[in-house]
Order: C-alpha cells, then structure tokens, then sequence
C-alpha cells in the first residue's frame, strides 16, 4: 500500500474563493492509503515546495497529489520538489482544481464536491504509479530555418553566430522575403534595403549557414534532438554553383511578358530571371510555366548567351534528407486576396493598389523607378486616399480576418509621410477606424505625418469607390463631422490585412505544431513561452506566429534563436520516460501495435521462453525502442492480448481514474 | 427608464441584430445612398439602439427615406445589418395605433401612369400596418 | 426541363414585356415554365423583421407549391426573387419562423425551405449555359455596348441571394457576351435606384438614378438592361439626366434569338 | 401522475488528450467559462490513447455519458492517433447501440488548444443532451451500486 500525502493549493483566492480547500483537504484524508492531508496558500511557492519536501521525508511518503492548477502549469515543478528529496518524480500526480473547476464554477458546494472527486481520481491513480526512469537521446547539432525572410535570416545568423550549423529553406528563388519589397522602414525612414541586403550577404557568407533557396520542405520525421527531414530542391534549370549571376540570360530572354512577381505584377520580367538586383543567392531560375525551351524545346537563347555554361534544361527536383536538433518556422505573410473587397474596385481600376504595391510604386527599383505614378495612365496622383482595415478586424467567416493586422497604421503613416514630403501638391487622405501606435516613437510618428506633413486624417470609413472619366470617386464618412465625403481622387491605397503565408498550414501538419483558427502558429505559452511551439524542438520565428513590424519580428527571431542554441548546447536529451512497453508473456507477436505505431519505436525479435518441463520455446515478440517511442498510446489499444501498456497511463491506473470519478 | 429599455430589446428582438458588435467604423455611413436625405445616419441608428435612446428615431423622417438596399448590411465589415434596425423601428412606429406613414387616400397625388405597381405594393408594406 | 415559374403581378400589368420575353425565349431555349396554378403578390419587399410572419406567408405558399411538383421555382422580377429567396433562407434557417408559419399554414407535410429558388438569369446561365444560348442566337447584337444594372435586390445580401459576387457580379456581363454584345463594366451598377421611396421622394430617386446612369454613360454604354420592372421606371423617369435607353434583359434576348 | 424526482446531476467522464484538449479545457477556465461541474476530466496523452473498455467500464460503473475530445484532423501532436480514435469510436458506438445504450451517450469532439469557447460549449450541450436522455440504466453493474 502507498503512503500518499495530499496537498491542497488555495493559489490564492483563485481555488480558495470557489473550493473549501479546508473541507478538501479534510475529505481527502479519508481515502485509503492517504496519510497526510493540508493545504497551504501557494504551493508552487518556494514555502510551499518545502512543505511537500519536508512531508515527504516526515512522513516518509511513496506518492503525493497536489491538487491544484493544470499539470501543464506546475506539474515539473512539483516533481522536481519530489525528487530532490529522493521520491522519485513520477510518483506525483496533480489533480486540476483551478482551470477544471474553481474558475469555471461560481457555487463552493458544487466546486467543493467535484474538486473531492477529482482529488479522489488523482489518489485512485498514484496508488498504481509506479516510479519511472528517464532516458536519454542525443542531439543532433544542426537546425533547420523554414524561411528565409528578415525573421529566417536573423535566427539562422544568430544561431550560427553560437556556432551551430544551420540550413534556411527558403522557397523562392532568393532570400530577403517581404522586407526586400519594402521601401523604407518606420518610424525611422531608413531605407528597407540598405539594412536587409547586408544582413542577407552575411548569411550567405557566414561558414555555418547553408541556403537552400528554391526549396520546400517536404516531409518531417523524428523528434526533438532528432529530426530528419526531406527537402524539394525545385529544378531551376540553372547550376547554382557555376552561375555567376551575370544577368546577361535576362537581359536576352526572348520570353518578355513574365508578370514579375517581385513588383507585385505591375511590370514584366523574362522568363529566366533573377528575382531583384540584390538577390541572395545570385542566380539565375526559369520559370517553368513560361519559359519556350521547356514548354516547346524551341528556343535556348539563354543557354547560347551564357558563358559560364550554367543553363540546363534537363535539371530535376532533388530530394536532400538532413537530421535536424531543431527546427524554426519563420514562413511569413502575404497580404489578403482583395477579391471580396470589391467595392474598393481593386479589380476594376488599376489605380487602386495594395499598401506593398503602393511600396514598389515609391521604390527605386519598382515598375516606376521610384517615381510615384498611378499605373493607369502614368501620371502623378494628385489626390490619394489611404484606406485602413481592408478585411481586419472583421467579424470573421466571409467578412474577413478578425484581428487587427498591427503594422497598417504604422505603414500607412509612412506611405502618407513620404508621399507628401516627395510630392507637396499631393493632397492625402487617411480613413482610419482607430490609429493604433503602440510602440517605440510610433505615436510621434504618427503625429509627424499629421502636424508636419499635413496629411488629412479623417476618422470615418470608405464606403465605396467609383471609377469614372479618369478619376476614383470615393465615398466616405466623416465620422466626427457627421458627413458624407465625396472625394475625386487619382490612387485609393487599401491597406490589405496579412495573413499567414499558404505553406503554413501543410507545414504545421508535417510538424505536428498547433495552429490557431487563423493559421498563425499558436505558442507554448501566450505569456511566458512565446517563440516555442507546443512540439518540443519546433519554435516559432516572425509573422507566422502573429502579426508583428520588423523590430518585433526581429526580437523573436533572435529569441527564438537563443531557445534554439540552449537546446542544442545540450549533448542529451532526457526522454519522456512515459513510453509504450509490451509484457512479453501476453505479447502473441501479432504485429498489430507495429502498423499503427507512427514512430516506428516498435520492432519484433524472436525470444525463447522457458516453457513447462524444460523445454524452451522461441516466440515472436515486440520490443518498444523507448528513445524513439513518443508515448501515445496508439498501440496499447490495438494490441488484442493487452500486453501493450504505457508507462504513467496505464490501462488501471486510467481505469481506477473512471472508477473513482463514476463512484 | 424601464420602458425605453423594454422599447430597446424589442427592436433588437425584432431586427435580430446585436449591436454590440459595431466597431464604430462608419463604413455603413459611408456607403448609404440616402445618407443626404437622413436625420440620423446608418452608425447613429447603430449607436442610438445600443444606448437605447429609440425614441428621437422613431420621429425621424430617416425612417422613410431609408431604401433598404442592403449595402450597409453587405458592407459591414461586422456583420451588424443597420438596415435590419432602421426596419425594425420603422415597424415599431407603424404598428402604432393611427401612426401609418403612408394612407390609401394619399395615393392619388402621388400616382404616375408608368409607376409599377411593385412600388405601391412595396410602399404600403414599408409605411404603413 | 422544366420549371415552376412565378411572374408576380408587376409581370401581369405594367411589366408585361419583361414576362413575354421571357417565356418566348425559354421556350426557344427548351425550357418549359410552368406558372404556379395560383400564387399571391409577395409583398414587392422583405419583410425584414423576425416577428413578421403574415407578410411572408405568400412566398412560402408559392414555394411549397413549386415543391409540390417536384420543380425548382423560377423568378423574373428582381423584387419578387429577392422576397421569395429571403424568405425561403429564413425557412430553412429559423427555427422560430417555420414553426409559426407552418402552425398557420397547415400544409400536408410542414415546409422547411426545400424548394430551390432560381432567378431566369442563374437559370439561363446554370440549367440552359451561355455557351448554348450562344449558338441559339440567330441575331447577334453585335457592337452594342451594354451595362448590366444589377440593382440591390439581385445581389443583396450576398451570403442568403449566393446569386453572384456582390460587389462584382459578372454574370449580366456574361448573358451580354452571349447574345453577342459587348458588356460595359461600370462600378454604380450593384447601387440602388432609389426603389419605392420614389413614390413620395422623387428627388431622391432622381439622385440615385442618374448616378447609376452617369457612371453607365462616362464608361461608354449606349444601353442599360435590368431585370427589375422598379429599376426601369426608376433608370426612365427619374434618370432624366441623360437619355439612354433602358431595356428588361429579356426582351434582348429575344431580340437576338430572333423572336422579337 | 408526476412522480416527484430529485433534480438528476449525471456523471459525466471526459477523455481529453494532453495536447489540445485538455489544454483547450484549461483555457477555458482561464477565460472563466462555465460548464456544469457533472463533468470530469481525465487527462490522456492522446485520444488515440482511450481504449473503448474505458467508455465501457465507465458505464458500467454508473456513468450518464462519456465524451472522447482529441486534436482536430490532421492537428494531432502524434500524427494520426485522432484518425485511429475516430475508427475505434464509430465501432464501439455501433456497438453500444446494439447494447441499447443510446448514441446521445457517447460523442467525440475536435477541440484545439485555442478552442476554450469551443470546449465550454461543447459540455454544456453534451450535458444538456445527457439530462434530457436521463440516468443510464441499461449498463449499469448492480453490484457496483452501493
């Protein structure tokens, strides 16, 4: 028989102000095998540790049960108090009294019975614990950054920079991602590229790092410590290693009419090409789905004007599989399809743009050399109207995103800041829903472009624009006057709501890491654990988490790094020691626990059995790898002779659970 | 008090609108079509019904000049339906013993040769109980 | 095939040609419509408000008698579409509604929104397709350029009338392409005309009007064709400002079927 | 004639997997939502890891419902124990219909780690649902009685 102690926690009034932590504690005291029973204001206080430590020795207990907020909270906490006095910690079980019960029942008759009952399923299970020992696996020293954006970028730096090996799988043909379409950066109006390129040079120098560029990530096996994973390298029908970038190939490209997608569309690029002037690394790709040689094998233009003999058409895909310590998500954000929105008319006039395509507009490497022209007719916009909130801050469903996309306001400042500094005579209005400038000068900023510049802020919304005889009538509300504007403007400037980028949720499941209902990677902990994802060993980089500017997206990246690094310092990993293992003289080699094992922890190995009158018998039987078994459980159903169990749940000690909560 | 709060919840009731979820945008303002013939604008309607103030809208001649074109409901981007409680009060002043907007002995003045009759069934079921 | 066809009474009087036009071509096209052997105005409007049942009883009316014959209902007038289509939504969405207009109605088996609703121009372009109007079409309207006037009442409110997108419907500009004319895009069309407030403020119907009609002329358009009998009256007497001509959709598909 | 009853409180168990579920449950309590206290909530590694003897030996034990919640599909932290819990759950449940036992008495429910609306409301209709059924009988081991 256990000698259980029992504590009960008030975490404050939290448990205390529903549940009769003193009527607990009492009923508890009751049950079999339970020898000590209290409770205490914060037991996850180092006063409260004590006291579990000094029972255990006093009373000198084989297994405790704190009953108080989620396991997923204090459950190490309290097991590490346990073994430091030499209980070993797989003896301590916690029963959820707080997010289970205090905090969503409001009656202490109701909260106090149900937290007894909980009390009792957790005292029910410890009677069968058993004490568990850990093993250990090794760690693989490399890491894995998906995404090759600013946030992929500085991870990988920062990484390499701690001297761990580490890859970036960047899809595109180049890294630099989003920042590199960004013109100038706020609140400080340095300019995007100046800051990036450097930043992308240095990676593609620093020894450590290897791009993959053009590449996705296929398929992720494995675990923290130990991932491997499959990466597409996309035929580019270039040789990057003999390519010198000379750009010649797309200067001769007969293949003209190319959308290019690095100026959102607005002009054309050929059909090989090099993404933009900086591009890291600097090669040529073709476009498969334009390109005349591949399409029709007539042409080969390009491969006649390379001197470095660099094109070939034959390349395929190929597949590198590399072992992985950890891996980073950093994949990003697009702006939302405007589709839905069109009483903005951005399918119907070209002079209604995004807030990035408004971005190459102002840029000196954009379709307009960095003069700002409305697309339609080449002209200077005399009029433009910035709208704010495209599809944010909706009410979901159809209607659009339901968060607030955080950099619009900000972007939306600059664009209306640059504009009237570049060009004076340009009246520019902001439809604003609320300005929100939380952050380092946001506010200043933002009041710059008012008081300084003059820009037109007007708290209202657009209700519809009307292209008509060469200008955009736009109909809005004056929210503080109470007026219906009528504005003839030359640009509309919508400022889209992000969204994760599309590869993220494919990847998320390959990963096995949670998403939210809106595809951002959702975090360990909101709070206190915000660059990890739930799945030891993938962390979280940038955008993908959630909307973030550069210097947030920045911090994480380098936040996310240092989680990365202090894994991979380490040489081992302890293992979950809360496996799968199978009872060899029930086990009748079946093979149903190995096809439903994802991991494929369990093998079979021919064994002899002492049998009745000396005799030995060789018998097929299953043996759980515990380094590789993750502790699902998925066997211990399966198996038809109940030899499969799991350690920490096992089939009793669930069954006394139900037991003790049906009784 | 209590009255103007009962006046409150059966315009909800009635138009199923909770208009709690405005985020005071004005994107209703900004597309309405009568806005210049309105007293009271689409986001005043949304705003006046949330503080429970019906009654100065139930005076209102914006009640008849409202067309019920739905571009308030399409465009909010909260899903609030203004047009829904402009009905709903519209509809709290016709049931209303006398309070009819529209009278069958009005007709005449206002009749056209062309007019179809959709207008005229339309007008009665919009003005008048 | 074969349809249920509700004309509604603007049809029957001041909108005849909108409804001629429609049968003659249906038939050319190998559809049979069928009008309901009886059915009652359906009010011109929606009767928006959730405790309004009475004024939704005629469409559930018309709509179970459609279901009745096993047949889709098929709707000209916008207005009439717009109602019947509300209100087949409500009954196949609020519990409350259909409980009390079948505890009214007492049918031989309780209505719960089964019967699909299609206006002539989804049915044009989803049970008969363009493409085959296309060939059906012995006298093209060559070079005429068309702004389709879709009004409120089509496309709002987009999620219940799913009968295009609401802020850019394509398929008025798609029958145009089919009968062999070119469809002008213009942004007004999806705004409203002014509707029933023309009868007591006609200024205001004026306003509405000749905007729709200002942003049709400005991109290029020599006529506008709608489907609603208010839109056309709207579109002619209040749109004074310019004088375009104003035509029901269908009678320039008979046109170019060669049956006008 | 109305046979005067006390108010039935059933006895509800929940089988929450550690990684959504349960974690969508806390967060439930974290944003204070409530949902009646007749359900308990033991926490599994993975609904994979719920053997359908366990739903059975809680009837059998008195239980009014029993309520399986795992990752959504394609969410599971173990790949694919949710698909192997879904096929398990259909089998048992065409089972306990030929037992008698009603369906209402068993469901399985996706709820993510972000879902603690989701959770909450998810109970307070099983609930509901269990009330209306009323107390189970049919399984019920006597001699597991007091």
């Amino acid at each position: 028989m256990q000698k259980i102690g029992v504590f009960v926690c008030w975490c404050g009034s939290n448990i205390a102000g529903t549940v009769d932590v003193h009527a607990v504690a009492e009923t508890l005291k009751k049950e079999p095998g339970v020898v000590f029973s209290t409770d205490y204001q914060y037991m996850c206080s180092e006063a409260g540790q004590n006291l579990i430590k000094d029972s255990i020795k006093e009373y000198g207990l084989t297994g405790v049960v704190i009953c108080s907020c989620s396991p997923r909270m204090h459950e190490n906490t309290f097991r590490k108090a346990a073994q430091s006095v030499g209980l070993n910690p797989y003896m301590v079980e916690v029963a959820n009294i707080r997010e289970q019960c205090s905090w969503i029942h409001k009656d202490m008759a109701t909260a106090t019975e149900k937290a007894v009952i909980l009390g009792r399923a957790a005292i029910a299970k410890v009677h069968l614990n058993a004490p568990l020992t850990a093993g250990e696996s090794p760690v693989v020293k490399r890491a894995l950054v998906i995404g090759g954006g600013i946030a992929g970028i500085q991870t990988a730096l920062d990484i390499a920079e701690a001297g761990f090996e580490v890859d970036i799988v960047e899809k595109s043909p180049t890294i630099g991602g989003k920042m590199a379409q960004i013109d100038k950066t706020f609140p400080t109006l340095d300019c995007a590229a100046c800051i990036l390129t450097p930043k992308m040079v240095e990676a593609a120098q620093q020894e450590k790092i290897k791009i993959y560029s053009y590449s996705e990530v296929d398929e992720v096996k494995g675990f923290v410590g130990n991932f491997s994973v499959k990466i597409r390298r996309k035929a580019r029908y270039v040789n990057e290693d003999i390519c010198t970038g000379c750009g010649v190939c797309t200067e001769k490209c007969p293949q003209k009419k190319v959308p290019n997608e690095f100026n959102l569309g607005m002009d054309n690029r050929r059909a090989i090409y090099i993404p933009f002037a900086q591009a890291v690394p600097k090669v040529a790709t073709i476009d498969p789905n334009y390109c005349t040689m591949l399409k029709t094998g007539k042409c080969g233009v390009c491969s006649k004007v390379c001197t470095a003999k660099a094109i070939d058409y034959t390349q395929k895909d190929e597949f590198v599989e590399a072992q992985y310590g950890a891996i980073v998500v950093a994949t990003g954000f697009n702006p939302i399809s405007l589709e839905k929105y069109d009483e903005f008319a951005y399918s119907q006039s070209p002079d209604v743009v995004t807030s990035l395509e408004y971005e190459r507009l102002m840029n000196a490497a954009g379709p307009t050399s960095g003069t700002l022209l409305r697309p339609s007719d080449l002209t200077h916009p005399k009029t433009i109207v910035f709208v704010q909130c495209v599809g944010s801050r909706c009410d979901g469903g159809d209607k659009g995103k339901p968060y607030c996309s955080k950099v619009c306001c900000m972007y939306t400042a600059k664009h209306a800041m640059l504009t009237r500094e570049k060009y004076p005579d340009t009246d520019v209005y902001v439809f604003y829903i609320d300005v929100r400038t939380p952050g380092k000068n946001f506010d200043e900023f933002y009041r710059r472009a008012v008081e300084d510049y003059g820009v037109h802020y007007i708290k209202g919304m657009v209700g519809k624009v009307v292209p008509q005889d060469g200008k955009l009538k736009v109909q809005a509300s004056d929210l503080l006057s109470n007026e219906q504007l009528h504005i003839d403007a030359d640009m509309v400037v919508l400022a889209a709501a992000i969204e994760p980028d599309k590869t993220a949720r494919p990847l998320a499941t390959m990963l096995t890491a949670s998403m939210d209902t809106n595809d951002f990677f959702t975090e360990a902990h909101p709070k206190l654990r915000p660059v990890e994802s739930p799945t030891a060993g993938v962390f979280l980089s940038g955008m993908c988490q959630g909307p973030k500017d550069i210097p947030e997206t920045v911090s994480q990246a380098s936040a996310a790094a240092a989680k990365v690094i202090g894994l991979l310092a380490k040489d081992k990993l302890t293992c979950n020691p809360c496996v799968a293992h199978s009872d060899e003289q029930l086990c009748n080699g079946c093979s149903s626990c190995e096809k439903v094992c994802p991991y494929g922890a369990i093998t079979y190995q021919d064994k002899e059995f002492r049998m009745p009158n000396r005799t030995v018998a060789v018998r097929r039987v299953a043996s759980v790898n515990p380094a590789v078994c993750q502790g699902c459980g998925a066997c211990t159903v399966a198996c038809p002779s109940g030899a499969m169990d799991l350690n920490g749940f096992s089939n009793r000690q669930i069954m006394a659970e139900v037991d003790a909560i049906c009784k | 008090m209590e009255n103007k709060q009962q006046l409150t919840e059966q315009i909800l009731r009635m138009s199923g609108v909770n208009a709690r979820k405005c985020m005071r945008c004005g994107k209703c303002t900004a597309t309405c079509p009568s806005f210049d013939e309105m007293e009271y604008h689409p986001h005043q309607f949304v705003y006046m019904v949330e503080k429970g103030d019906i009654e100065p809208l139930m005076k209102s001649e914006s009640l008849y000049t409202c067309l019920t074109c739905f571009a308030c409901v399409e465009r909010c981007p909260r899903n609030v339906e203004p047009a829904k409680l402009v009905e709903a009060v519209r509809l709290a002043v016709i049931r209303e013993q006398g309070a009819n907007h529209l009278k069958p002995q009005d007709l005449p003045e206002l009749w056209d040769e062309d007019l179809p009759q959709q207008a005229i069934v339309s007008a009665f079921r919009k003005y008048s109980k | 095939m074969v349809f249920s066809y509700y004309p509604g009474c603007t049809l029957k009087t001041k909108a005849k040609d909108l409804d001629r036009y429609a049968r003659i071509s249906a038939e050319a096209l190998g559809v049979t419509l069928e009008e309901l052997p009886e059915w009652q105005c359906c009010g011109g409007v929606y009767p928006v408000a959730k405790d309004e049942i009475a004024t939704k009883l005629s469409s559930v009316r018309a709509l179970n008698s459609a279901g009745e014959m096993g047949n889709d209902l098929v709707t000209l007038c916008s207005a009439c579409h717009n109602v019947i289509k509300q209100v087949n939504n409500d009954m196949r969405t609020d519990e409350n509604i259909v409980l009390k207009v079948n505890n009214y109605l007492k049918l031989d088996k309780p209505y719960a929104g089964e019967t699909n609703v299609l206006h002539y121009l989804e049915m044009l372009r989803d049970a008969v397709g363009f493409d085959k109007i296309k060939e059906k079409v012995t006298n093209p309207l060559t070079g005429v350029k068309i702004a389709p006037y879709y009004g409120c009442l089509l496309l709002r409110p987009g999620s219940v009338m799913q009968f295009d997108d609401p802020e850019n419907p394509s398929i008025m500009e798609d029958f145009i392409r089919a009968i062999g004319a070119e469809p002008v895009s213009y942004s007004m069309r999806n705004e409203c005309c002014g509707g029933y407030v023309t009868l007591e403020n006609k200024s205001l119907a004026a306003k509405k009007s000749n905007n729709v009609l200002e942003s049709a002329v400005s991109a290029g358009a020599q006529m506008v064709i709608t489907a609603c009998p208010l839109c056309l009256y709207n579109l002619n007497k209040n749109g004074s400002d310019y004088d375009i001509p104003v035509h029901y959709f269908t009678e320039l598909l008979a046109q170019a079927l060669g049956l006008k | 004639m109305q046979i005067e009853k006390k108010e039935f409180k059933p006895t509800i168990v929940a089988f929450c997997c550690n990684w959504c579920s349960y974690a969508g449950a806390d967060l439930a309590g974290t944003n204070r939502l409530n949902y009646p206290a007749d359900v308990k909530i033991i926490r599994v590694p993975c609904s994979c890891r719920v053997n359908p003897m366990f739903i059975l030996r809680a009837f059998q034990r008195g239980a009014d419902g029993v309520i399986l919640c795992g990752c959504h599909p394609g969410d599971c932290h173990y790949t694919t124990g949710n698909y192997y819990a879904r096929r398990r759950m259909t089998l048992l449940f065409s089972m306990l219909d030929f037992l008698g036992i009603e369906r209402g008495r068993t469901r399985v429910e996706w709820v993510s780690a972000a879902e603690g609306a989701k959770f909450a409301q998810t109970m307070n209709e099983f609930v509901e649902t269990i009330i209306s059924l009323g107390e189970n009988k049919r399984l019920e081991d006597l001699r597991c009685k007091k």
